[in-house]
């Protein structure tokens, strides 16, 4: 089976890293858009800064949203394992993404073993309108939502927030009373949020809230990232460069600009001349469409369409051995192979890329 | 003495930091010097004579005869003297301008006037997201100076804004005075969603009743108050506007009470 | 490959006084003078100090606590620019490639992340992989989690603990074991908002002295070479200074290590009720043989405060300088706080700052007080060569005195104390001290037989330049550093103990988080091979 | 003592001794200038004297709509005192007490000068954390909120240390009538010179005095050398002819100020002529020992 195609012909590993490396040399200004492990992202990262350019995530815009809650407030936050263990009041706030569906059902189905003890109770805070997909969930959770009439999720956020402080607001949300009660009953509530749920206005107004609420009592949140392979990658860029994604590279030093180095702006405006697309996700390919030189490393058996090189590399968990975040944990976890391949891993494959540019520089990684 | 002028030649490839453009930067170099300064962001950066043809003298008074949307931080740091800008510029024009006079003809990109300490920053067309705004990370953003938008500002205008004043004429996207911490922010027609979300104080005045506020704005009723007239007439006296935006009964909301209710919502009655 | 370093002055406490000698490298190793035989590389040396590379034990360089800094903070880096303009040290360098480096460039070679959560050792590990040049090491955290304080209520065995903590260190691949606060995490969870040495845990009615009294003992027992490393109660509190006492008073014959000791010598005398109690401290410490302490010396500007006392840390927030904090409350012992922090040059900053240098100058034995500035909590590692010339210069600590606040610095008896440290005192400091205490045999010192970790430092005036930009610096007889600046990259090692873990705790664990968490206990625990890199750890032995 | 004469009325050839004094100058509107009037003359009341009042203070000018910062009509107050720190105490006080409780009032910086005084910097703990700071066009303000809307006030206003105090003229008529007829026509002369002001009752003071007295602790007394009723036991200066005399006397925000003040109030009193008004104009001096500043009637004759 064929790993690697010139175009749309197979050819040898050997020829495609050779191919892409000629690319990567003699481009102006290349781009990476990534979709793996960490040490998938390691590589890629250790080969940005080699080029310069600029490495962004696939879902670079929610992971944005996630990072500005940090860049530009911060917050108390707690993990999953302690929620469960510790938490007698859950407040769902958004639409929590289908992946973390899972772990909110394994707290349900479990009792807390520390603090009050009390079984626990949910709440939902929402916008006017919610999914259906998320009302199943929210059924079976039997959470009661907080919510306002045509009040979007940031706008009940807020009215939240000043009725819980005992200040004036224009609205009033249902199940506000019984709300509170349950709130000065726990000992330590925890509020579980999504970066793709609200955006970072209401992440922060979120955070006042859980601010106010800890002058006196209590109170956290489980942050549940909307890909746990995107908050991985922004951890991993952290250590490596000191900023999370969307980081360019000017002359090997490391600059962070969530507008300059946002990938997919950078290509539309044709800044860049060079896309790596970098997934090790099944399925996943480049948009359509990108007026620009293309090496695609995808987990795919065929050539990427209008791509100049294709290598197929593996998933980590599935193909071959790796490191993952995963929100169940909070942390990164090693992960094994599911289904071993003759799929390389990212990280091997950008090794060789590294190795087969001209010159001699220094890799990272 | 003729202007410093920086004539565009083409368009570049990569995005420009201009920064290094300002009459502090370039005081003393030769047009030789100059035209040696690196601006290109990319693998083989641009130098300044690769993209621009440059003419006359007086470095206190700089031109660039045409504009684009990749002219980076344009004015950043400027302390005295004048910029101005025959055209669009990208993001971060007048980035910390702490004196001078920044001129664009055209439209900016985000954060324009971003961090400004004082000066003027003045633009002809609209201007992008996060008007006078941090960059990531920062947590105050305009601390003084006049901003003025004449066209439209996109989302997040005047986001952590702490002192000065942010004009802008043809309305705005959602979430005017994100965060605002002090500082006053006019706006002439429409106004997006949740203006003043999360402002902990400082005045957003509006011509016209305003729309979609958070519930955590409450209104004030309309009382009579000096500083409308005293404002009004600032606005004329610095060329901002041609008539008063408040008159003298503005209605008034307060809030975000969900922060503290001490930042306003200042609008010009309708039936006035 | 033979390597020659001729005519350096040697300073190498360990193995006699200072001389002019020849010191040679075979591959990675230091030897005798060989007979016969001819260098294949000479670096002649002459001008130059030539000591074993340094060691610090106490540096916050990685781990998740570590991230979220760089996460909260992007906008650091401007903040730390080079002040003067060239000189790369100026520049507290947040990622782990500028840590390596500029670590490197100071002629550190072996540095301690002293704050490893047992939770996220994996990202700590993959963050302390990823440091080029140094070797690492990091400390396990115990003592706020459910499981120690649980063995504790219930009374269970010694040797139970014993096997948990065996189980914890071998498991996260850690160097030793660290206390902070001990129990302060679990409680500020209960809503506990101060807690001291005998304060008690609420739901398991356990002291903070008995869990560092437990875990001191245990390490002990188990052979760990380096003492329990204590991060004591009350840190940072006007009067911290009685909880330090107490700490050091309940050693009872054992030993145990003292952190960042300055942010605990604190009394309530003048005006403001803060004081300097740090010659009370130096006193104590003088006199308990079982103690060690390291500084976390102040130094002035801007920094970010990074600990796993999230209870401290919560009442911090109010002082965070920009007003943006992160406060997690982790899974046991792998909570924190990231609150940003600009000392300045006030009355709290000035004695904060003579706190620490009263500390290194008044306790007498170089052997038992280490050179931290517990970075980044009192200043970045980088404000070290300013540090060292403090040290060794009383005329420099003159001059900076007469820029701070004379109402602080009068409360303080640093005026009086005229110590300078010697270039022995300080390879003691730093290299041979650090090496004994972590149980370190083949480094800190210039022996035939140790790793050929070197410093070379070109003798000058100006004592903070001296050690800013080491001439040469070597790492396992690679040569690193040339005049200051990282000229090879290569990686390093991360150093860990190994205790043979009992079978019947593994299988505890193993019913403990499929209870507790609901996930198989290796959700929890990684091969070596998930670092990623040949031979990742080094292994160093338990005391038998 | 040499005299001068103009249009039937005498003019002594002496001066009046003023001293340097600390000032300042606000600006307070209202709705109307009734109620602009109303907080000023409150404020400027009970301060005719440093010695028993802290401070010397009065209206200077009034000022149209076109000429105040918010457009309403307003009036220019003085205040003039011995030292910055004494100035800044009558400031505060005064302003909290007649100007923040002043319906529809505003108070804005009458005067750049060299150092600032704090206005609403001091008043602002009135709005109990709800006061709202404005900085713009180069002025900080302070927004409070009262019963009838805001109070709004300049943060700060100037202080000039080129101030003079105690600038006067003497009116010795033949009876009360023609003193107070010569005395009200300077008075009106005078409060149309900008920067200078008259602090006593109506601008003028009928109790002029001398320094000390023969009671312990007083430090001034009646100015008996111009009492009519005892010209006959006393070393007078009235002459026969003059039964009453009046002062007016005058700060000034510079030395030319007072001397302005001066020169229009003789003017206006030498017009009147001495048949209704003044038979000799006179001024107060200390000898010249005591007040850098000496204004020579002579040099101020129209």
């Amino acid at each position: 089976m064929s790993v690697a195609w010139i175009g749309s012909q197979p050819v040898p590993l050997t020829d495609a890293i050779r191919n892409a490396a000629k690319l990567l040399a003699s481009c102006r200004c290349p781009v990476f858009t990534l979709d793996t492990d960490v040490h998938g992202t390691r590589s890629t990262i250790a080969l940005a800064t080699m080029l310069g350019g600029a490495c962004d995530h696939a879902k670079g815009q929610v992971l944005a949203n996630e990072v500005a809650l940090f860049t530009n407030h911060g917050g108390m936050f707690t993990t999953p394992g302690e929620a469960r263990r510790r938490s007698s009041l859950i407040i769902l706030v958004g639409e929590i993404p289908p992946l973390h569906h899972d772990l909110l059902q394994a707290w349900a189905a479990s009792q807390p073993d520390l603090g009050d003890k009390h079984s626990r109770r949910w709440f939902h805070i929402a916008s006017d309108e919610t999914s259906s997909s998320h009302g199943k969930l929210l059924r079976q959770l039997k959470a009661k939502p907080l919510r306002g009439e045509g009040l979007s999720l940031e706008a009940t956020l807020a009215l939240l927030r000043a009725r819980l402080q005992g200040r004036p607001a224009l609205s009033s949300l249902s199940n506000i009373d019984s709300f509170e009660k349950a709130l000065a009953t726990a000992q330590f509530p925890v509020f579980v949020f999504s970066g793709s749920s609200v955006e970072t206005a209401g992440l922060v107004m979120l955070q006042g809230l859980i601010a106010d609420l800890n002058r006196k009592g209590r109170t956290s949140s489980v942050f549940l990232p909307a890909d746990d392979d995107a908050w991985g990658s922004a951890l991993a860029s952290l250590w490596m460069t000191g900023f999370p994604l969307r980081t360019g590279f000017i002359n090997s030093l490391p600059s962070y600009d969530p507008v300059q180095w946002d990938v997919q702006r950078m290509i539309d405006a044709k800044e860049a001349d060079l896309h790596v697309w970098v997934s090790g996700r099944s399925g996943q390919i480049p948009p359509k469409g990108e007026k620009i030189a293309l090496i695609s490393l995808s987990r795919t058996e065929v050539p990427t369409a209008g791509a100049a090189v294709t290598i197929a590399v593996g998933q980590a968990g599935v193909d071959h051995d790796g490191v993952a975040y995963s929100s169940r944990i909070g942390t990164f976890r090693a992960v094994q192979a599911v289904t071993p391949s003759h799929l390389p891993s990212v990280s091997k494959v950008i090794g060789q890329l590294a190795g087969a540019l001209p010159g001699r520089r220094e890799f990272a990684c | 003495m003729k202007a410093l002028t920086f004539s565009l030649l083409a368009l570049p490839d990569e995005r420009l930091d201009l920064s290094c453009l300002t009459p502090a930067a370039l005081a003393g170099l030769t047009d030789v010097q100059i035209a040696k300064l690196r601006i290109g962001t990319s693998r083989n950066p641009a130098l300044v004579g690769d993209v621009f043809r440059i003419t006359g003298k007086d470095v206190n008074n700089i031109v660039f005869e045409g504009g684009s949307s990749r002219f980076d931080k344009v004015g950043a740091g400027l302390s005295a003297g004048s910029v101005r800008v025959m055209g669009d510029v990208g993001n971060q024009a007048g980035r910390r301008l702490s004196g001078g006079t920044l001129y664009v003809d055209g439209s900016a990109g985000t954060h324009a006037g971003s961090g400004m300490i004082n000066g003027r920053l003045e633009i002809k067309g609209n201007a992008g997201d996060y008007l006078g705004g941090p960059l990531a990370g920062e947590i105050t953003g305009m601390e003084g100076g006049l901003l003025i938008v004449r066209g439209k500002a996109a989302d997040y205008a005047g986001d952590r804004l702490r002192r000065g004043t942010i004009a802008i004429f043809k309305g705005c996207g959602d979430y005017a005075g994100y965060r605002m911490i002090a500082g006053t922010i006019v706006i002439t027609g429409r106004t997006g969603a949740m203006a003043g979300y999360l402002m902990k104080r400082g005045s957003l005045l509006l011509d016209r009743p305003p729309e979609n506020l958070s519930p955590t704005f409450m209104p004030c009723g309309e009382p009579d108050i000096a500083f409308s007239r005293l404002f009004d007439r600032f606005l004329m006296d610095e060329k901002i506007m041609d008539k008063p935006l408040l008159g003298p009964k503005p209605g008034r909301y307060g809030g975000d009470t969900a922060v503290s209710g001490k930042g306003e919502v200042l609008f010009r009655q309708q039936h006035r | 490959m033979l390597i020659r370093l001729s005519g350096g002055d040697v300073v190498d406490p360990v193995n006699g006084k200072t001389s002019q000698r020849d010191v040679w490298i075979r591959d990675e190793v230091l030897i005798d003078a060989p007979k016969g035989e001819a260098a294949d590389q000479t670096h002649d040396v002459s001008g130059c100090i030539v000591m074993a590379g340094a060691i610090d034990i106490h540096s916050h360089i990685g781990g998740g606590n570590v991230n979220t800094a760089r996460l909260l903070l992007p906008e650091h880096h401007a903040a730390h620019m080079p002040r003067p303009a060239n000189t790369p040290l100026s520049n507290a360098g947040w990622s782990t490639f500028q840590t390596g480096c500029l670590y490197a460039q100071m002629g550190f070679t072996t540095v301690v992340e002293p704050a490893m959560a047992p939770y996220t050792a994996l990202h700590t590990h993959l963050e302390l992989a990823d440091i080029p040049i140094i070797d690492r090491a990091t400390l396990a955290i115990l003592g706020n989690d459910d499981f120690t304080l649980s063995l504790l209520r219930d009374g269970k065995s010694s040797a139970m603990i014993d096997d948990y903590v065996a189980w914890v260190v071998g498991s996260t691949r850690a160097l030793g074991v660290k206390v902070i606060n001990a129990g302060a995490a679990a409680a500020f969870k209960d809503n506990v908002r101060s807690f001291s040495l005998d304060d008690v845990v609420p739901e398991y009615g356990v002291s903070s002295r008995k869990i560092v009294k437990s875990l001191q003992s245990s390490v002990t027992r188990l052979g760990i070479p380096h003492p329990l490393h204590v991060h004591a109660n009350n840190l940072g509190i006007a009067g911290s200074a009685d909880t330090a006492a107490a700490t050091i008073a309940a050693t009872e014959g054992v030993p145990l290590h003292l952190a960042h000791l300055q942010f605990y010598g604190y009394g309530t005398g003048g005006k403001r009720k803060f004081s300097s109690e740090a010659a009370r401290l130096a006193e104590a410490v003088n006199a308990n043989p079982d103690v060690t302490i390291d500084v976390g010396q102040v130094m002035f500007g801007q920094t970010v405060t990074i600990s796993s006392d999230v209870m401290r840390q919560f009442s911090a927030i109010g002082n965070a300088s920009p007003k943006k904090t992160v406060i997690f409350d982790g899974d046991g012992n792998g909570g924190g706080g990231i609150v940003p922090y600009r000392y300045k040059q006030d009355y709290y900053g000035s004695l904060q700052w003579a706190i620490g240098l009263e500390l290194f100058l008044l306790i007498t034995d170089p052997w038992r007080v280490f050179f931290t500035t517990d970075h980044p909590n009192g200043a970045p590692f980088t404000a070290y060569p300013e540090l060292f010339e403090l040290l060794m210069s009383s005329a420099s600590r003159d001059t900076k005195s007469a820029e701070l606040n004379a109402a602080a610095l009068e409360l303080t008896t640093l005026a009086s104390v005229r110590r300078e440290y010697t270039l022995e005192e300080i390879a003691i400091m730093t290299r041979a001290a650090p090496a004994k205490l972590l149980g370190l045999k083949d480094r800190g010192h210039l022996g035939a037989g140790a790793i050929a970790d070197i410093a070379i430092y070109r003798k000058g005036r100006d004592i903070a330049k001296m050690f800013r930009e080491a001439a040469l610096v070597f790492k396992n007889g690679d040569l690193v550093v040339k005049n200051g600046k990282v000229s090879r990259y290569r990686w390093g090692k991360t150093l860990r103990l190994n205790p043979p873990p009992d079978k019947a705790i593994i299988k505890r664990m193993k019913t403990y988080h499929e209870e507790r968490y609901g996930l198989s206990l290796d959700w929890f625990t990684f091969p070596d091979s998930a670092i990623q890199r040949d031979e990742p750890f080094a292994e160093v032995p338990c005391n038998s | 003592m040499q005299q001068l004469s103009r249009n039937g009325v005498l003019i002594d050839d002496t001066f009046a001794e003023a001293f340097g004094m600390r000032a300042t100058a606000i600006i307070i509107t209202a709705p109307t200038l009734k109620w602009a009037r109303q907080a000023a003359i409150t404020m400027t009341g009970y301060a005719t004297s440093v010695i028993g009042c802290g401070c010397e203070a009065a209206i200077d000018v009034d000022l149209p709509a076109s000429k105040t910062p918010d457009r309403r009509p307003g009036c220019r107050v003085m205040i003039f005192a011995m030292g910055t720190d004494d100035l800044q105490k009558q400031l505060k006080s005064r302003l909290g007490q007649c100007v923040l409780t002043s319906p529809g009032s505003a108070c804005f910086a009458g005067l750049e000068g060299t150092a600032p005084l704090d206005l609403g910097n001091s008043l602002r703990y009135f709005g109990d954390g709800w006061q709202i700071s404005k900085k713009f066009g180069g002025k900080h303000y302070w927004r409070v909120p009262v019963m009838d809307g805001e109070f709004l006030c300049e943060a700060t206003t100037g202080l000039t240390k080129l101030a003079v105090g105690g600038g006067n003229l003497l009116f010795l008529a033949a009876d009360n009538a023609k003193a107070l007829n010569a005395a009200e026509y300077a008075v009106a002369a005078i409060e149309k010179v900008a920067g200078a002001i008259m602090p006593f009752p109506g601008g003028i003071v009928r109790s002029g005095s001398k320094v000390g007295g023969k009671y312990k602790g007083m430090m001034a007394s009646t100015n008996d050398a111009f009492a009519p009723t005892l010209r006959g036991v006393v070393d007078s200066a009235l002459t026969p002819g003059v039964n009453a005399v009046l002062e007016i006397v005058i700060d000034g925000e510079t030395s030319d100020a007072v001397a302005a003040a001066m020169r229009a109030g003789l003017k206006a009193v030498i017009d009147l002529g001495s048949e209704k008004g003044a038979l000799r104009i006179s001024a107060g001096n200390y000898g010249g020992k005591l007040g850098k500043f000496h204004y020579h009637l002579k040099d101020l004759l129209p």
